[in-house]
């Protein structure tokens, strides 16, 4: 250092600072970007993306509008969050692969790939009423949601959901629906009237 | 030396925590199997649920015909039955209800799946709220309109809550009555606690034959609103002498409950073992529903002899009695109405008893 | 210099004190007689007002009969009369209900004795919740069920009050409409703004043959609990369609109310203009007030066509709309609300026009 | 200071540090005494005094216990705020020396010095429901409060409460049960059945 020149110095100074400056405005550059990434990102997110996985509404699929009329769901309002949750419920039970993928490996071209595929949406009413018994070949009780959740993970080859995911209680609920609308009680046997 | 001690150093080191590793493993297993060989015993019922259950003829068998049903409607309505694991898990559900704390139990912490530990008082069980064990019924053996029926509660779950802004399932609504009813912490969803709960109650849905997605009376609580009154206003000078006059026999006369021999016989209203600040029941100023369960459930065995105004009245006193803070309240809170809790009753003891020496101040603790 | 000027300049600044007392003193004296002349000049009735109060009778005279309790009963009520001073103090009172803001009168300020000084939005007048100028009734001519009735409220005023803790009187409760419903300042006691609307309540009143002290079903709210409907929760999903479908029309698409030619037609229910937070009407989460409200008096000519469903999801939804906070709530609480209030309206004006750009984003203000 | 010599100065240093002390004595002890007079005042009020002004619970007066079930006040409850207002309007209206002795220069042996003497409380009654009326004589409208408050300036020949005050209120609300005993309306006239 004492031994450089004046006009050395003082360019290395110079150079000092306009790296510096060069530095901040690549951080702050780099900061603007990232902000604008996410509020544009957010903003596309809710107001372009029309991804369902966005959007509170549930999509509407073919047949939920017969499926709602034959079954009453309109005695739980025309919307509302559990009747945004019988819609879901309805789309993971008859579009599994689609509304379920990170729970299934079955895509659109395997066969069976959706609930509705073993189980009408009756079954699904009689085994919620009569679920939460001891299962002999587990050693235990077994509750409706970890059925869904083995399912998950046998017949459609997929992976477990956790008891609180939409993919689980979706399914829960669009089962109380329809034993609403049949008029099960706790334990209903399916023969009985 | 330096190269020689750290790897003997080393190895030591690695020895214990493997095995202090392997050590909570060991407990982890110790204590499932205990679980599961707790699952495995028999059911000592207390005397309420031993009644009740054998009245709803609660047997293991292929198929199950509620006698309750049978009785009322001369049909037999048969139902998916129970093994023997289930009717064991119905017991267990019961005696929580009736008995969370283990008051009637030889070995509390087992028989109750150490339920103490979610529960801050040494009075909460959910019995006093959800009286008659979950099901209440009037002499003619009716359910009784507003008791807060765990059976009927159970059909009607998964409803959209706005407390807490989800579509509530019956095992997180159990949750909620940990941490604020019984001012405590809450079990896990999967809990034994909660699990056998929800097989008790579905079990009462079955004996009472409700079905699901229908709003049955018993259901909740029958709210009283000011403009179910004569609108003179409701008043906690008026709930204070009602208070005295219609509680206090029970409930002590600071509401602190009445304890005799370890047992809770009238659970506290006020005071270190009562409800939060955040329960439900204490939405102080607006309430309808602390005077809702009043009116609809006490005192017990003079359901209805109160007006909707006397209910109001002694609503609006109880909510102003010093109780524990919510969790949501913060420090400041909390340090108030534990101040409030430890120095008022003493203090408002000593006048009473002060002031009229002649009666006697408070039965009770 | 020294000495003198300071005697000088005393003397210039005493009589400068002296000059702006007596002038504060002579405005004083200038508006008091003018308050004088305005109670004695004839008052211009609001179209609602000249027919309720020809309808009622009102006329001076020693005696007045209720025409209204002689078609009823067919039995003449003889009660004390009205000086023409009183007649035009209950004319004024009416005016004042029906249209507080003066939007109907010529001179504004004047004859509706400045009110817009209480009052922070353009849009607040009493008649919007207590409907039919304070006295709705059916089609049938009987006084509607919760109605918010001036009268019936007047002759049960003086009871214990939970909200402020002491025996409300008649005056005291209209100020809190000015602070919270109106979102507003409260007047004297004695200013003629309250007793004027005194004198015309007690004439309601008198009209209407109440008796002190007796409950009426049109006094106040008729509530709607959470136990009066099927229980399936309280939703503000359902609650926003309801909103879109049956009151949009009138108090706009985001409840901000429809102004035509300076005329409020339909209050706002959200935004500046809506009453506060702390406003009676508004207890989010346990109301039963704003879903009684709705379900007696909303929409205007179609009562009781909303269930009490739809009024529970309809409240909370509005509940949840932006307004402003109320006086204790800090300037925190009252800059979020501003926030909200000023940046939410557009904003979902801007994405519904853009997401639906084929239908109207909405009509009114 | 400096022509001091050095013992002087400290016993000077000594005296000085005494005096703070003694005056920082006296300081805490007069805060001291005047807590205590405080609390103790207090707790006397509240608990050992006994007097009226210091209690929330009306002062059983001759003849209230009767007038009490004669007119029915137990309708608004046996105790609460509205009955005591009431209780304090019956003590005010028959023993108004005594339970508004601030706003009336009548004493024990003046006569009359009650409100009863002139009105009774079904005049009171009537009052109230024909008050708020214009009065020729003094030009203006005249509430009920406000006749209760001139009642005090003229006819007890003392001083004039605030509209606030309970001595105007509790008449009031006396007046206003009396009338619903009655059954009176708005404008109701005394000789009327």
């Amino acid at each position: 250092m004492t031994g450089m020149q004046p006009d050395a110095a003082l360019a290395a100074m110079r150079d000092r600072q306009r790296a510096a400056r060069q530095a901040r405005r690549v951080v702050v550059t780099r900061g603007a970007l990232a902000a604008a990434a996410v509020v544009g990102f957010v903003l596309w997110a809710n107001f372009g993306s029309g991804r369902p996985v966005f959007s509170p509404h549930g999509t509407p699929e073919t047949g939920w509008d017969a499926f709602r009329e034959t079954y009453g769901v309109d005695t739980f309002g025309r919307d509302g969050y559990f009747v945004r949750a019988i819609q879901n419920g309805y789309n993971l039970v008859h579009h599994t692969h689609k509304y379920a993928w990170r729970f299934t490996r079955k895509g659109a071209l395997d066969h069976p790939n959706a609930c509705i595929d073993c189980h009408s949406a009756e079954a699904l009413a009689y085994a919620f009423a009569a679920s939460d018994r001891f299962d002999a070949r587990l050693g235990r009780r077994v509750s409706f949601e970890e059925h869904v959740m083995r399912c998950y993970a046998t017949h459609l080859d997929g992976f477990v959901p956790t008891t609180y995911d939409p993919a689980v209680r979706d399914i829960r609920i669009f089962a109380r629906m329809v034993a609403h609308h049949l008029q099960l009680g706790e334990g209903a046997l399916e023969r009985t009237p | 030396m330096k190269r020689l001690l750290p790897g003997w150093k080393k190895a030591v080191r690695l020895a214990l925590v493997v095995s202090v590793l392997f050590g909570l493993y060991a407990l982890t297993l110790a204590r499932h199997d205990e679980r599961a060989r707790i699952r495995e015993q028999p059911v000592t019922l207390t005397p309420g649920c031993a009644d009740k259950l054998a009245r709803y003829g609660l047997e293991a068998g292929p198929r199950y015909i509620s006698p309750y049903v049978l009785a009322r409607t001369e049909q037999a309505n048969t139902r998916q039955g129970y093994s023997d694991e289930d009717v064991r898990a119905i017991q267990r559900g019961c005696n929580i209800i009736d008995d969370l704390q283990g008051q009637l139990a030889a070995d509390p912490a087992r028989e109750r799946w150490n339920a103490t530990r979610f529960v801050r008082g040494t009075h909460s069980s959910c019995d006093h709220c959800h009286q008659g064990i979950g099901d209440k019924q009037t002499a003619a053996g009716v359910p009784q309109t507003g008791s807060l029926s765990l059976a009927a509660s159970w059909v009607m779950a998964d409803m959209y809550d706005q407390f807490t802004g989800i579509l509530l399932p019956y095992e997180l609504r159990q949750m909620q009555c940990y941490i604020n009813s019984s001012n405590g912490y809450k079990p896990n969803v999967a809990d034994d606690l909660i699990r056998d709960v929800t097989a008790y109650s579905r079990f009462l849905a079955a004996a009472l034959d409700l079905r699901f997605g229908n709003r049955y009376a018993e259901q909740g609580i029958d709210e009283v609103t000011a403009s179910q009154t004569a609108k003179r206003g409701d008043d906690y000078v008026r709930g204070a002498a009602l208070f005295k006059e219609r509680c206090a026999r029970c409930h002590g006369p600071q509401g602190l409950g009445t304890v005799v021999d370890g047992k809770v016989l009238f659970p506290a209203v006020a005071g270190p073992n009562a409800f939060n600040l955040q329960s439900r029941n204490n939405f102080s100023f607006v309430s309808t529903i602390l005077p809702g369960f009043i009116c609809r459930n006490m005192p017990p065995g003079e359901e209805g002899t109160l007006s909707n105004q006397d209910c109001r009245d002694i609503g609006f006193y109880v909510s102003n009695l010093p109780r524990p803070a919510g969790d949501k309240q913060g420090p400041l809170a909390a340090l108030w109405q534990q101040l409030m809790m430890r120095v008022m009753p003493p203090l408002i003891h000593t006048v009473e008893t002060w002031q009229r020496p002649g009666e006697p101040a408070g039965s009770g603790t």
